[in-house]
């Protein structure tokens, strides 16, 4: 299990280079997130967040996950600072035995980090700045677990 | 003393992202009221509590909560990561 | 949309780096599945496909999965021949706007792959070597799309 | 005239991944029915064709489909990709 709070690009590709090996998992599911530009006006995000807290808060659904779908492995990366368009925000991977357990711990991992990880992103462009609104569905999407 | 730390709008509205405070609050609640008091910035961020979060300790907590041995509430918007 | 029927090696983090670049998606996802050991005794993983179907069968499979959740982009590849414990057998990369839609499509990806895609794998071992039989809940997977 | 491909133990029981067939069976389950009836071994995979798929022309269909205009049947077991 690794885990990392950056404001460093990272290289998904490179990351998940190795991941799983040795562990005799059949299934390796990853997901990263990019900065989407809707308004096609972003200049950039801003991503600030609770250093210590973060760490803990990853590391506890990170835990549960790896207990609940008995995962072979688990990675985090989750960036904060300021990023263009396009650039990898952040990234999961987890590697299980079969396919639905893969799946599901990456979905769990990704619907938690959405609405427990203390990021709060602001979104800059020539109008100005805003705070982008925290999402009923990203709450809703925490009972199905 | 508790440290008190703000992050987001709640910190921008606030105008600042940490402070000591001097309190005998006994719940979250309290705290929040106390500050209130204090000056209009902080009443105008504390206006909705239900657009608020809270951490104590780094662990997310409730505003009912006892502040009894706690040494670091942390208050913010709902999170946004992922 | 790429899809690649080959019996060379792949590098997932190679196959991966830029994908989805410069569409605005948001959520990546990507499945990679590994040779699995699971008797401790297997030698090899010989994979036996349908020239031609296969390749239809995928791309039929690829564009529906495009259309369903208006990917910005999907890739697969797929092993056949031998193949040692360890090594991918293949893998699937989705690239949507938003998460639910890149999981669930790569989900659908590997359901549909797992039983309407025409290859067959054979265990072999010291003890002889085994047509793997198909899985009823591989079949019933299907139902949920 | 019609192209006839057998896939993993279907191709391994009847001995052989291709043959040209001389028929006039008019649906899948009649050329079943009529390789079945050739040798023991044929009768040995088709056994139960509960157990098989077929693809006509390289699309998976049933085995109560017609053979007018077909090139291609294949015989396989369900299939295990992924």
């Amino acid at each position: 299990m690794r885990i990392a709070v950056q404001s460093a690009p990272f290289d998904a590709a490179a990351e998940i280079a190795g991941f799983g090996a040795g562990t005799n998992a059949g299934a390796l599911v990853t997901f990263t997130g990019l900065v989407r530009d809707d308004s096609g006006r972003m200049q950039a995000l801003e991503l600030e967040h609770y250093p210590g807290m973060t760490e803990r808060a990853i590391a506890k659904i990170a835990e549960e996950a790896m207990t609940r779908w008995s995962l072979a492995d688990c990675l985090v990366i989750h960036r904060f600072g300021r990023l263009t368009v396009g650039e990898p925000i952040m990234m999961v991977a987890t590697a299980a035995r079969h396919r639905a357990a893969a799946f599901e711990a990456a979905e769990f991992l990704m619907d938690y980090l959405k609405s427990r990880a203390p990021f709060w992103k602001k979104e800059i462009s020539p109008d100005g700045t805003c705070w982008v609104a925290a999402k009923a569905s990203d709450e809703d999407a925490l009972t199905r677990w | 003393m508790i440290d008190v730390v703000y992050f987001a709008w709640v910190r921008e509205r606030i105008g600042l992202p940490r402070e000591r405070v001097e309190t005998r609050a006994a719940t979250v609640a309290d705290l929040v009221a106390e500050l209130s008091a204090r000056e209009e910035r902080y009443a105008a961020a504390f206006a909705d509590i239900s657009a608020l979060r809270v951490a104590l300790d780094q662990e997310l907590s409730e505003f009912d909560a006892p502040l009894a041995g706690v040494r670091e509430v942390a208050f913010f918007p709902p999170m946004t990561g992922g």
